[in-house]
C-alpha cells in the first residue's frame, strides 16, 4: 500500500517515564491482578468466618506484637520509599543508591519479623480452616514481600554497575517504589483481618 | 469363578433389561414439583423457540433481500442508520420485556416449590460412593429403620427427604417427581417429594461422584397408603431365621465370611455399616444401586464377582466356593 | 545423553504407573495366592507370597491401595483401639516401635491371624487383597514407606499430620523401650 | 445430725467400682491418731513394687496385719504383712485377649474383703473368692464373655451373702448387666441387663419411677431402633448397697455406639441410675440422667449414700456426680432428683427439666453424625472419675474433679466382633484455668464450701479422715488438706502418678497407717505411659490432645515401669 | 545486495524503501534455526505457535470426545473403563477450556492486536515468550499424565471433596490443579501484555472510538482474566495445600466449606465463558464489515455491550450452584442477573443483523461461519436463559441438556467465529488463501454435524440422562439417541478433519493472498502477508475507524524512528497522541530458561511443599538473567 509521511516523531524521547512507560502500566496491571488475588483471599477469610459458629476456631487470637511492629515498619518504610522515588525522578544516582540500600534493609527486616508473626498466630495451618486461611493470607503477602525484596536487591546491585546511570533504571526504581507502596497497602486489610477481626 | 463372572456380565447386560426400570424423565411428570417444572419448561421452550425463529427469519431476510450490487465498501447514509437504530432499539426493548417476563415466571414457580408443606413421612437419605442409604424417621425410635437404594412413599402425601452428606457430593434426582438437590458434606439440604399416582420412578445421582457415578441409581416406589404402611411394618421386622436348610447354610456362610463386616442384617450378629443394610434385601426391586434386578441369580452374580459387574465399587470379591455361593444367594434371596 | 532421556522418562512413567494404577479386580486364584505368606516360626517377619513379589509388591507404594487401606482402617474399627495411630486401648502405630516389627509380612499376619494381646483376626472380615491394603497403609502410619504415594488427610477431625507428610514433628517423648 | 458415712471401693469410669460398707468390711477408717495435727509427722514406712505398669486404681484391702493388693491385669493378688513382706500371692490364669477390650487404660479395682475372704473380679471376666488367710482359691467363675466384648472392671460388692458383679464393655457394644453370685459358691443367682425386654431388665410390678417417662412396657426395646438394643451398652458403674432398703444402686453406662444418630430414641436403660432389689434384682426405680446420650457421658460415676436432713426432713439421699457436670442429689427411696447443680464449668447441659428430670441440652453443643461439635464441657470422661468422700467432721462431700472439655465428631460405626465400635473422633481439651480441683461441696447450701484447684485433673479417690482430705494427683503428689478450709497441710511426692484411693487404718501395733497405690494410668493418666503417641490428638480417647497442652506435658514419660504400694506410718 | 551498515542512532527518514526494509529486517528479525526458535520474542511467531499448539490440543481433545462417544454409543459398553472414561472427560473438559479455548483466543489476540493497532511488537515480548513455554509445559503435563494413566478424573471443575485429599488418591487431582496454575500464569501474562499494548502502543490517531472491535474484545477479555483468574489460582492453591500439607479449606469438620470451592471456581468459571466468548464476538464484529461491505452498525453499542457483558459476567456465578441448597431468594437474584446478560448479547446480535441487512453480503467462508454462529449461538443463548431459571435448572442441571447448552455456546458461540477467523486471517498469517471450496464443505459438515450431534442431547437431558456417566443401562431408553449422536459426531469430526487438511495443505499450496485479499478496512491488512518481523516499515497514522477504506489513496505514516534498535511508538491512552519512542526487547533465551525453572518448581511442588523453596532459587536466577541489561541500543534512554 502506498504511504505518505504524516508526522515525524524524531523529537520524542527514547524512553517514556511514568504514564508514558509501558513498564509502569505493566506494574499497574500486575497490581490489579494481584490485588484481586488479595481481595479474593480476604473474601475467603470472611466467607469462612461467616460459616463458623466461633471465630477464631479453637485458638486464641493472634498475638499483636510482631504484627504491629511489622505494620509500623512497613508504614515507616513508605517515607524512604517515596524519597527514593523522588530522587530517581530527578535522576540523582547517589541518593538513589543510598535510598535503595535503605529500602533493601527495610525489605529484609519485615521478612525477619514475619517469622515471628507466623509464630504469633497461635494456630497451625493444619489445625483447622481458620489456621489455614491465616497462613494462606500471611503466606501470600510474604511471597509479595520476598519478590519485591528480590526485585529491590537486584535493582540496587544494578544501580551500582555501569548500567545504573540510565534513565531507564531510574524509571525502574520509580516503578519498584510504586510496587512497594502496593505491597504495604495490601498488607493493611490483611492485617485488619488477621489481627482485628478475631478481636471484634 | 469364571462361570460366575460370565454370569455377572450376562446379568449386567441381559437381565438388566427386565423389570425394574422406572420412568426417569423430566417430561414424564408424576409429582407436584415435576409438573410445575414441566409446565414452566413448556413456557420457556415456546418463548425461546419463537425468539430463535424470529432471529432466523431476520437473518434470512437480511441475507436474501434484494439490494444494489457492488463490492466497493459503502459509507452508510444517515437515514438508513437512523432507521436501523430504531429497529434495533425496538428489538432490544422486546428482549428486555421477554427476559423480564421469563424471570417473573421463573420466580413464581420457585415460590410455588418452596410452598409445599412438609408433613407426613420423613426420610433421611445419605449418598455413599456409590449407593444410597435411606433411614425412615419416626417419632417412635422403634419405627426407625434403614434400607438402601429404594424409597417407598405413600401416594398423595408429601415426603420430606433430608439429604445428609457423608463422603463426596451427590445429587438426589427423581425427574418424574421433582428437580434435583445436592447432598453436600457438612450441609443439610432437603427436598419434598409428592407422587400423584402409584408407580415406580427411577432416580439417579446427578452430580459426578467418582468411578461408578453412572451406576448410582435408586427407585422411588409410590404406593397406596395402605400398601405403604404394610411395607413399612414388614421392614421393621428383623430378618426371619431361614426356613430351608440351604438358606440356613447361607446364613452361616454369611456370618462366617467377611460379609458381616460391612453389612447388617437385623436379627443376626451382622452389624456392619460400610455397605447397605441387607435385612430385607430381597424385598427391594434392585441390588447394587439400581444396577441389577433382585433375583437369586443376580445376587449370586453380584456376590461372585462384584468388580466385573461394577468395577471399582467398594464391594470386595469374597472368595466363596460354588456351594457357598449358592447357599449365600439362597439366603439373601430369602430376606424378603 | 540422548539415550538416557527416554530411559529416565520411561522409568518415571513406570514409577508413576506403579503408584497410580487402579486394579479393581483381582482374580480369585491370585487372591488365594496372595494369602500364601510364610511367616517365620515366631510369626515376626517372613517371606511374602510369590505372587506378591511377582506382581511387584503392588500395595505398598500404590496410592489407590493405600487409600483403600485407610478407608478400611477407619471402617473396620481399627480406630477404636489404635485411634488415628496414636493408640489407646491398643498400642500406638505412629511411633513405629512395633511389637512385631515393621515387616509387611508381620503386619499381614497380625491382621489376618490376630495377636494374643487383644488384636482380633481379620481373616473373616477382609479378603487377602484388602488385608494387604490395610497392612500397607499401616506401614505408612509408622512412616516406613516413602511419602509420595501415601494418603493425605481425611475430611474428618484433624488428629495428626497425615501419612504423606511423614513424621512431621518430633515426638514429645522418647520412644518406649519395648 | 444423723450422719452416717459410708466409704466405698471404687474405680474409674469404664472400669468401675464396687462399694463396700467400710465399717463392716475393712479396717475401721478413722484412726484417731491421724488428724490435722499429726499429719505433718507422717512418714513413708515402706513401698512394695507390683511390677505391673498399668494404672493402679482403687485401694488395697486391709485386715489385721495384712494388706491385700490386686495388681492390674494380668492380675496378681498379693498379701503383705505390715512390714511389707509378701505372705502369699495368687496369680489367676489370664486371657490376654482382654487387653483388646481394656478401654480407658484398663484399670480395675479390688479386692474386697468380707468374712475372711477376698472377693475380686478380673479384667478377663472372672469373679473369684480367695481365702484371706491362706490364699487358697475358694471359687472362680467366668461370668463375663470376652467374645461378647465384656470385661469386669469394678470391684465386686459383697453384701448379705451375695456378690454383685457388673460388666463393662460399652465401647465394644456389649449389653451391660449386673449379676448377683452366691458368696459361698459363686453360683449365679440372677443377672439383669441394662437394655432389652422388661423380663431381661427386671422391670416388673415393683418398678415405680419418680418420672412418668419411665412408664411403659419394654422401654428397653422400644426406645431404640429395631434390634439396636442388642448392642446397647449401659454397663453398671460402681455399685452401692443400702441394706436397710434392701436395694443396690448404681448408674448405667452410655449407650453404644457413640454416634447418637445411629440410635434415635431415649435408649433405655442406659445413662441413668438404677435401684434394684438386692435379693431378686428386680428394678425398683430408674432415673435417667442423660437419655439419648449424645456425649458418651453415661451415668456410671461413683456415688455416695448419705442420710441426712434435706430441707428439714430426714432423707435417705444418693449423691450422684453425673458425668454431664451436675451434682445430683436424689432421694434413693424413689429416685426423685432433689437438687442438681454444676460442679465444674458446663455448657452441654444448662439444667434439668423438672418434669422429667432429663437434662436440658444446649443446642450449640448437641452432636450429630459427621459433624464436629467443639468445646463441649465437660468431656466424656465426666467431672468425677474416682470415689468422692463424705467428710464426717464437716459434712462436706469431697469431690475429686476434672475440668476437661472436648471436641466430638460422631461417625457411623459398625458392630464388628472383636473390635471397639466407638465411632467417634474425640479430642479432650484443657480449658483456660486449672484442669482439676478438689471441690468440697456443701449439701446444705448446694454450693462449694471451698475449692482446691489443681493444675491437672484429679483421677484418684479421696479419703476423708480426721478432718483431713487426702488424695493423690496425676503427677504423683499425695496431698492432705484441711477438710474445713482446703488449706494444704502435707504433701508427699510419689514415684508415679496416683489414681488410687488412700486408705487409713490402725495397725495391730496401734499406730496409724496410710496406704495408697501409685501407678499412673486410667482414662486421664494413660498418656503418661508408653504405648500412646500423643502426636495423634485423638489417641487414648482424645486424652493425647489434652496432654499436648498445658501442665500435662510435665508428666509425660514419668510413668514408672511398675506401680507400687506406698505405706505411711505415724511415728 | 548487502545492506549498508547501520549507524548508531540512525533514523528511518528518507531512506530508500528497500534499504529501510533491510535495515529493519536486520534489527528485528529472529535468526533462523533452532536457537532462533527458542529465543524469539516476535509476537507473530509466538502467536502462531500458540494457535497451532492450541489447535493441536483441540484435535487431541476431539479424539477423546470421539472415544467417549464410542463408549456411549451403546448401553453398558466396555470400550472405555469407568476409570479411563472419567479421566477422558476430565481431560477433555480441562483441555478444551484451559488448553484450547482460552489460549487460542488469547493467541489470536497476541497475533492480531499489535497488527490491528499498528505497532511492531506486543508489550513485554519476553513475557509473551515465557507465557507460551509455560502454557506448552502445562499442556504437556496434563497429556503426559493422561498417557501414563494418571490423568485427573474429577471433572473439569474438580469439585471437592471428590478432588480433595480423601477421595482422590494419588497425584491425579494435583495434576489438574497444577495444570491450572500453568495455564493461568500463561493467560495472566498475556492479559497484562494485551492491556498495555492496547493502552500504550496504538498507532498515532487511533483514539478509543477507532479501536477495532476485536481489540476491544481482547481488551475487555484481558481485564476479565486479570480479575477472574486469581479466583481459580486461590482455589487450586487451596486444593493443593489441602492435599499436600493438610490445610482444611474444604474440610467441613474443621471449619472449611465444600461450597467455598464452588463459589471460588465459578467466580472464575463464569467469566471464563466470556473470556472465550468476547474475543469471538470481537472477531465477528471485525470480520462482518469486510463481508457486508459496510462499516459495522452500532460501533458504540457494540463496545458498550462488550464492556457490559464483561461487568455482568461477575454477577452470575451462583447460577451454577442452584441445586446446592442456597437460599432460594438469593438464587432468584442470580436468575435475574443471568438473564440480564441476554440483553447486551441481544444488542450484539441485532447490530450484526442490522449490518448484514444494510450491507451487500459477500458469501465467503468466514461469513458462512458467522451465519452459522448466529444460528447456533442464539439457540445456545436461549437454552442459557432456560438454565438460568432456578426451577428449570433443578431439572436440567448436570444433565445432557447442559452438555448440549454449553457446547452450543462454546462451539457455536466461540469456535465457529474462531474458524471463520482462521479462514479470514489465514492469508495474513501465511500469505496464502485457504480453499474456498473446501471451506464451504468445512462449514457445512461442521454446522450439520454439530447440530445433529448436540441437538438431541437436549432431549437426552430432559429424559433424565445425567452428564459424566461412563455408561447407562439398556432399559433407560437412551440408546437410540446416543447412537445417533455418536454417529453424528463422526460427521462433525470429519468437518474438523477437513479443516485441518485444508490448513495444512494450503500453507504450501494455497493461492498467494497479497496484502489485503478481502479488501478489509483494518490496519493488519496494510502490511504484507505474512507481515515482516517489524510489522510495519513505517507506523501508520489513523484517521478513522476504518483506515484502509477512508485512506484509499495513501496511508499516512510516521517517520523519525531509529532503525538501529527495535523501536516502537508509545501513545497516550485515550486519544493516542505519540508520547515516546520506546524500545522493544531483543530475543532472549531467558524466558525459556525461566519457564523451565518454573515448571520444575511447580511440578515438584505437587510432591513436596519444599519444592517451592528450593525451586524458587533457579527461577530467581533465571529472572535476573532475563532482566539484567546487556548494554544494547534497546537499553538506551
Amino acid at each position: 500500500m502506498r504511504e505518505r509521511v504524516a508526522i515525524d516523531l524524531a523529537h520524542l524521547p527514547l524512553h517514556g517515564r511514568s504514564t508514558a512507560s509501558p513498564t509502569w502500566w505493566g506494574t499497574l496491571a500486575f497490581m490489579l491482578l494481584e490485588g484481586s488475588g488479595f481481595a479474593l483471599a480476604i473474601a475467603v477469610y470472611l466467607y469462612l468466618l461467616s460459616n463458623a459458629p466461633e471465630w477464631p476456631i479453637g485458638a486464641p487470637a493472634p498475638d499483636l506484637g510482631p504484627g504491629i511492629a511489622l505494620t509500623a515498619l512497613l508504614l515507616a518504610s513508605l517515607v524512604p520509599n517515596h524519597l527514593v522515588a523522588r530522587w530517581a525522578a530527578k535522576d540523582d544516582i547517589r541518593r538513589t543508591r543510598i535510598g535503595l540500600l535503605v529500602m533493601c534493609a527495610l525489605g529484609v527486616a519485615p521478612c525477619i519479623l514475619r517469622i515471628f508473626e507466623f509464630r504469633a498466630l497461635n494456630v497451625s495451618w493444619d489445625d483447622n480452616a481458620y489456621g489455614s486461611i491465616l497462613w494462606l493470607l500471611l503466606g501470600l503477602h510474604t511471597t509479595h514481600l520476598l519478590t519485591d525484596l528480590g526485585d529491590t536487591i537486584v535493582l540496587t546491585a544494578l544501580m551500582f554497575t555501569r548500567h545504573g546511570r540510565n534513565r531507564r533504571r531510574f524509571g525502574d526504581v520509580e516503578d519498584n517504589a510504586v510496587y512497594w507502596d502496593f505491597v504495604v497497602l495490601a498488607w493493611l486489610p490483611i492485617f485488619a483481618c488477621i489481627y482485628g477481626v478475631p478481636r471484634l | 469363578m469364571r462361570a460366575g463372572r460370565r454370569l455377572a456380565i450376562g446379568v449386567g447386560l441381559g437381565l438388566g433389561l427386565g423389570g425394574c426400570s422406572g420412568s426417569q424423565s423430566a417430561l414424564d411428570a408424576h409429582g407436584a414439583q415435576a409438573s410445575a417444572l414441566r409446565d414452566l419448561m413448556g413456557l420457556f421452550t415456546v418463548v425461546c423457540g419463537t425468539v430463535w425463529l424470529l432471529v432466523l427469519l431476520a437473518l434470512a431476510v437480511a441475507v436474501w433481500r434484494r439490494r444494489a450490487s457492488g463490492r466497493e465498501p459503502a459509507e452508510p447514509g444517515a437515514t438508513s442508520e437512523r432507521r436501523l437504530g430504531i429497529v434495533v432499539g425496538v428489538a432490544v426493548a422486546l428482549t428486555v420485556l421477554t427476559i423480564t417476563g421469563l424471570t417473573f415466571a421463573s420466580y413464581r414457580t420457585t415460590r410455588g416449590l418452596t410452598g409445599i408443606a412438609d408433613e407426613g413421612v420423613t426420610i433421611r437419605l445419605r449418598g455413599y460412593q456409590w449407593w444410597w442409604e435411606a433411614t425412615y424417621q419416626d417419632q417412635a425410635p422403634e419405627r426407625v429403620f434403614r434400607t438402601a437404594n429404594e424409597l417407598r412413599i405413600p401416594v398423595g402425601r408429601p415426603v420430606r427427604v433430608e439429604l445428609a452428606g457423608v463422603d463426596v457430593i451427590h445429587s438426589f434426582w427423581v425427574p418424574s417427581l421433582a428437580g434435583k438437590q445436592d447432598i453436600i458434606p457438612g450441609r443439610q439440604n432437603e427436598i419434598t417429594l409428592k407422587a400423584e399416582r402409584p408407580g415406580i420412578y427411577r432416580g439417579q445421582c446427578a452430580e459426578f461422584c467418582g468411578l461408578q457415578h453412572a451406576h448410582m441409581a435408586f427407585l422411588v416406589i409410590a404406593e397406596l397408603p395402605e400398601n405403604y404402611e404394610a411395607w413399612r411394618s414388614a421392614q421393621l421386622r428383623a430378618a426371619e431365621p431361614p426356613a430351608d436348610p440351604e438358606a440356613a447354610r447361607g446364613r452361616d456362610v454369611f456370618l462366617a465370611k467377611s460379609c458381616k463386616a460391612c453389612h447388617a442384617i437385623r436379627g443376626t450378629p451382622a452389624g456392619g455399616v460400610l455397605g447397605p443394610d441387607l435385612t430385607h434385601v430381597a424385598s427391594r426391586e434392585t441390588i447394587a444401586a439400581g444396577l441389577l434386578p433382585t433375583t437369586r441369580g443376580s445376587l449370586a452374580a453380584w456376590v461372585a464377582d462384584p468388580q466385573t459387574v461394577k468395577p471399582g465399587s467398594k464391594m470386595p470379591l469374597v472368595p466363596l466356593d460354588a456351594d457357598e455361593l449358592r447357599a449365600v444367594s439362597a439366603y439373601l434371596a430369602s430376606l424378603k | 545423553m540422548r539415550a538416557l532421556a527416554p530411559a529416565v522418562l520411561a522409568a518415571l512413567a513406570f514409577a508413576g504407573c506403579q503408584r497410580e494404577t487402579r486394579d479393581f479386580r483381582t482374580d480369585p486364584p491370585v487372591l488365594a495366592a496372595l494369602d500364601d505368606v510364610a511367616p517365620l516360626p515366631n510369626r515376626i517377619g517372613g517371606a511374602p507370597p510369590d505372587v506378591y513379589v511377582a506382581l511387584g509388591q503392588p500395595y505398598q507404594a500404590n496410592a489407590y491401595a493405600l487409600s483403600e487401606g485407610k478407608r478400611l482402617y477407619d471402617g473396620m474399627n481399627c480406630k477404636g483401639c489404635h485411634a488415628d495411630g496414636g493408640g489407646g486401648t491398643g498400642p500406638a502405630l505412629l511411633d513405629g516401635w512395633w511389637r512385631y516389627g515393621p515387616d509387611i509380612v508381620s503386619l499381614y499376619v497380625t491382621l489376618r491371624d490376630g495377636r494374643p494381646r487383644g488384636m482380633p483376626s481379620y481373616a473373616d472380615k477382609l479378603n487377602s487383597e484388602q488385608l494387604w491394603q490395610v497392612a500397607a497403609y499401616v506401614q505408612t502410619i509408622g512412616s516406613y514407606r516413602a511419602a509420595t504415594a501415601a494418603t493425605s488427610r481425611n475430611d474428618q477431625m484433624q488428629s495428626r499430620p497425615s501419612e504423606n507428610r511423614g513424621p512431621a514433628r518430633a515426638p514429645l517423648t522418647e520412644p518406649p523401650s519395648r | 445430725m444423723g450422719l452416717k458415712a459410708y466409704a466405698f471401693e471404687t474405680s474409674i469410669r469404664g472400669a468401675l467400682v464396687a462399694g463396700a460398707l467400710l465399717g463392716s468390711q475393712t479396717a475401721r477408717a478413722d484412726p484417731p491418731a491421724l488428724g490435722l495435727e499429726t499429719i505433718g509427722r507422717l512418714e513413708l514406712a515402706w513401698t512394695f513394687r507390683t511390677g505391673n505398669p498399668r494404672g493402679h486404681a482403687g485401694a488395697p484391702a486391709v485386715s489385721g496385719d495384712s494388706i491385700f493388693v490386686l495388681t492390674p491385669f494380668p492380675h496378681a493378688l498379693v498379701a503383705l504383712d505390715l512390714q511389707g513382706h509378701e505372705r502369699w500371692r495368687v496369680v489367676p490364669d489370664s486371657d490376654p485377649r482382654a487387653e483388646g477390650l481394656a478401654t480407658g487404660g484398663g484399670v480395675t479395682d479390688g479386692p474386697v474383703l468380707a468374712g475372711g475372704r477376698l472377693y475380686l473380679t478380673t479384667l478377663d471376666g472372672h469373679a473369684m473368692a480367695v481365702e484371706a488367710a491362706t490364699g487358697r482359691v475358694a471359687w472362680d467363675r467366668a461370668v463375663a464373655s470376652l467374645d461378647a466384648g465384656e470385661t469386669l472392671r469394678n470391684a465386686p460388692l459383697v453384701q448379705g451373702g451375695r456378690v454383685y458383679v457388673g460388666s463393662a464393655g460399652d465401647d465394644a457394644g456389649a449389653r451391660g448387666w449386673l449379676a448377683a453370685l452366691d458368696s459361698g459358691t459363686g453360683r449365679e443367682l440372677w443377672r439383669r441387663l441394662s437394655t432389652g425386654p422388661d423380663g431381661e431388665v427386671g422391670i416388673g410390678p415393683q418398678f415405680r419411677s419418680a418420672y412418668p417417662t419411665e412408664a411403659g412396657a419394654d422401654l428397653g426395646v422400644r426406645t431404640w431402633p429395631p434390634e439396636a438394643w442388642r448392642q446397647g451398652g449401659g454397663s453398671p458403674g460402681p455399685i452401692l448397697a443400702d441394706a436397710e432398703l434392701g436395694v443396690v444402686v448404681y448408674g448405667t453406662g452410655h449407650p453404644a455406639p457413640w454416634n447418637p444418630d445411629q440410635r434415635p430414641g431415649s435408649n433405655r436403660w442406659t445413662s441413668g441410675l438404677f435401684a434394684r432389689d438386692a435379693a431378686t434384682g428386680a428394678a425398683r426405680w430408674f432415673t435417667p440422667t442423660n437419655p439419648h446420650d449424645e456425649h458418651a457421658y453415661g451415668a456410671a460415676s461413683p456415688n455416695l449414700l448419705v442420710d441426712r436432713p434435706w430441707r428439714g426432713v430426714d432423707r435417705k439421699l444418693l449423691v450422684h456426680p453425673d458425668p454431664n457436670g451436675f451434682l445430683q442429689v436424689l432421694d434413693r427411696e424413689t429416685g426423685l432428683i432433689l437438687s442438681a447443680k454444676p460442679i465444674v464449668p458446663t455448657n452441654a447441659v444448662s439444667g434439668l427439666d423438672a418434669g422429667s428430670g432429663a437434662p436440658v441440652r444446649a443446642d450449640a453443643k448437641r452432636t450429630h453424625a459427621d459433624t464436629m461439635t467443639r468445646d463441649i464441657c465437660p468431656a466424656w470422661t465426666g467431672p468425677v472419675l474416682a470415689e468422692p468422700a463424705l467428710s464426717a467432721e464437716t459434712g462436706f462431700v469431697l469431690l475429686p474433679t476434672s475440668r476437661l472439655c472436648m471436641d466430638l465428631e460422631p461417625r457411623d460405626s459398625g458392630v464388628i466382633p472383636g473390635t471397639l465400635s466407638i465411632g467417634a473422633n474425640v479430642r479432650l481439651k484443657v480449658p483456660a484455668g486449672p484442669a482439676g480441683a478438689l471441690v468440697a461441696w456443701d449439701l446444705e447450701r448446694e454450693a462449694p464450701a471451698w475449692t482446691a484447684e489443681e493444675p491437672l485433673p484429679l483421677a484418684g479417690g479421696v479419703l476423708a479422715t480426721g478432718g483431713l482430705a487426702i488424695y493423690g494427683t496425676l503427677d504423683g503428689r499425695l496431698k492432705a488438706l484441711d477438710a474445713r478450709s482446703g488449706r494444704s497441710l502435707w504433701e508427699y511426692r510419689a514415684p508415679s502418678g496416683i489414681i488410687g484411693r488412700p486408705v487409713a487404718f490402725t495397725g495391730p501395733d496401734g499406730r496409724a497407717y496410710l496406704a495408697v497405690l501409685a501407678g499412673v494410668g486410667g482414662p486421664l493418666g494413660q498418656a503418661a505411659r508408653g504405648g500412646i503417641d500423643v502426636r495423634d490428638a485423638t489417641a487414648a480417647g482424645g486424652l493425647a490432645n489434652a496432654v499436648r497442652q498445658a501442665a500435662y506435658r510435665d508428666i509425660l514419660g514419668q510413668g514408672d515401669e511398675s506401680g507400687s504400694l506406698l505405706v505411711f506410718r505415724l511415728p | 545486495m548487502s545492506a549498508p551498515a547501520i549507524l548508531p542512532g540512525e533514523l528511518d527518514r528518507g531512506a530508500e524503501r528497500a534499504i529501510l526494509h533491510r535495515q529493519l529486517e536486520r534489527t528485528w528479525a529472529t535468526p533462523a534455526g533452532f536457537w532462533g526458535a527458542l529465543t524469539t520474542v516476535d509476537h507473530k511467531t509466538i502467536g502462531l505457535r500458540y494457535i497451532v499448539t492450541a489447535f493441536g490440543f483441540l484435535a487431541l481433545g476431539g479424539v477423546l470426545a470421539l472415544a467417549m462417544r464410542w463408549q456411549l454409543a451403546r448401553p453398558e459398553s466396555r470400550v472405555l473403563s469407568a476409570d479411563l472414561y472419567n479421566q477422558a472427560f476430565t481431560v477433555h473438559g480441562a483441555n478444551m477450556m484451559f488448553l484450547f479455548a482460552v489460549p487460542v483466543m488469547e493467541a489470536m489476540a497476541v497475533y492480531l492486536v499489535p497488527l490491528m493497532i499498528g505497532t511492531r511488537n506486543i508489550a513485554f515480548p519476553r513475557l509473551n515468550a515465557f507465557s507460551y513455554w509455560i502454557y506448552l509445559f502445562g499442556g504437556i503435563l496434563l497429556w503426559a499424565a493422561f498417557a501414563l494413566q494418571i490423568g485427573p478424573d474429577v471433572g473439569w471443575f474438580a469439585y471437592v471433596p471428590l478432588s480433595g485429599p480423601q477421595y482422590s488418591s494419588g497425584k491425579r487431582a494435583d495434576i489438574w490443579a497444577q495444570m491450572i496454575t500453568f495455564t493461568e500464569i500463561a493467560a495472566l501474562a498475556i492479559a497484562v501484555e494485551i492491556v498495555v499494548t492496547v493502552f500504550k502502543q496504538r498507532a498515532p490517531g487511533m483514539s478509543l472510538d477507532r479501536i477495532p472491535l476485536f481489540v476491544w474484545g481482547a481488551l475487555v477479555t484481558s481485564f476479565l482474566v486479570m480479575l477472574a483468574m486469581p479466583a481459580i489460582m486461590i482455589a487450586s492453591t487451596s486444593l493443593i495445600l489441602d492435599r499436600l500439607v493438610g490445610t482444611h479449606f474444604f474440610n467441613p469438620t474443621e471449619g472449611g466449606d465444600v461450597l467455598l470451592w464452588q463459589h471460588l471456581f465459578w467466580f472464575f468459571g463464569h467469566p471464563e465463558v466470556y473470556i472465550i466468548f468476547l474475543p469471538a464476538t470481537g472477531m465477528v464484529s471485525s470480520m462482518l464489515p469486510t463481508f457486508a461491505r459496510r462499516p459495522v452498525f452500532g460501533y458504540l453499542p457494540l463496545v458498550l455491550s462488550i464492556v457490559a457483558i464483561g461487568i455482568l459476567s461477575f454477577g452470575l456465578w451462583v447460577h451454577h450452584m442452584f441445586t446446592t441448597g442456597l437460599p432460594r431468594l438469593g438464587e432468584s437474584f442470580f436468575t435475574a442477573s443471568s438473564m440480564a446478560i441476554a440483553v447486551p448479547a441481544g444488542v450484539q446480535i441485532f447490530c450484526w443483523l442490522a449490518t448484514l441487512w444494510d450491507g451487500r453480503p459477500v458469501w465467503r467462508t468466514p461469513l458462512l461461519f458467522i451465519a452459522a454462529f448466529i444460528v447456533t449461538f442464539v439457540l445456545g443463548g436461549l437454552t442459557g436463559v432456560m438454565v438460568a431459571s432456578v426451577p428449570l435448572d433443578l431439572q436440567v442441571h448436570d444433565t445432557y441438556f447442559v452438555v448440549a447448552h454449553f457446547h452450543y455456546v462454546l462451539i457455536g458461540g466461540a469456535v465457529f467465529p474462531l474458524l471463520g477467523a482462521i479462514y479470514y486471517w489465514y492469508p495474513k498469517m501465511t500469505g496464502r488463501m485457504l480453499s474456498e471450496r473446501l471451506g464451504r464443505w468445512v462449514v457445512g459438515l461442521i454446522f450439520v454435524g454439530f447440530h445433529l450431534t448436540f441437538f438431541p442431547m437436549h432431549f437426552l437431558g430432559l429424559q433424565g440422562m445425567p452428564r459424566r456417566v461412563y455408561t447407562y443401562q439398556p432399559e433407560m431408553g437412551w440408546g437410540a439417541a446416543n447412537l445417533f449422536v455418536s454417529l453424528s459426531s463422526i460427521l462433525l469430526a470429519a468437518g474438523f478433519a477437513l479443516f485441518f487438511l485444508d490448513v495444512i495443505r494450503s500453507a504450501r499450496r494455497g493461492p498467494v493472498a497479497g496484502d489485503n485479499p478481502w479488501d478489509a478496512s483494518t490496519l493488519e491488512w496494510a502490511t504484507t502477508s505474512p507481515p515482516p518481523p517489524y510489522n510495519f516499515a513505517r507506523i501508520p497514522v489513523v484517521t478513522s475507524a476504518n483506515p484502509l477504506w477512508s485512506e484509499r489513496e495513501a496511508l499516512p505514516v510516521v517517520t523519525g524512528l531509529r532503525v538501529d534498535r527495535r523501536e516502537i511508538v508509545i501513545s497516550s491512552v485515550s486519544d493516542a497522541t505519540p508520547q515516546a519512542r520506546e524500545s522493544s526487547p531483543r530475543d532472549s533465551i531467558w524466558p525459556l530458561v525461566t519457564a523451565v525453572a518454573a515448571s520444575v518448581m511447580l511440578i515438584a511442588s505437587i510432591f513436596t511443599p519444599w519444592a517451592v523453596v528450593w525451586g524458587a532459587i533457579p527461577v530467581a536466577a533465571a529472572l535476573i538473567g532475563w532482566f539484567w541489561p546487556k548494554g544494547l541500543p534497546e537499553d538506551e534512554a
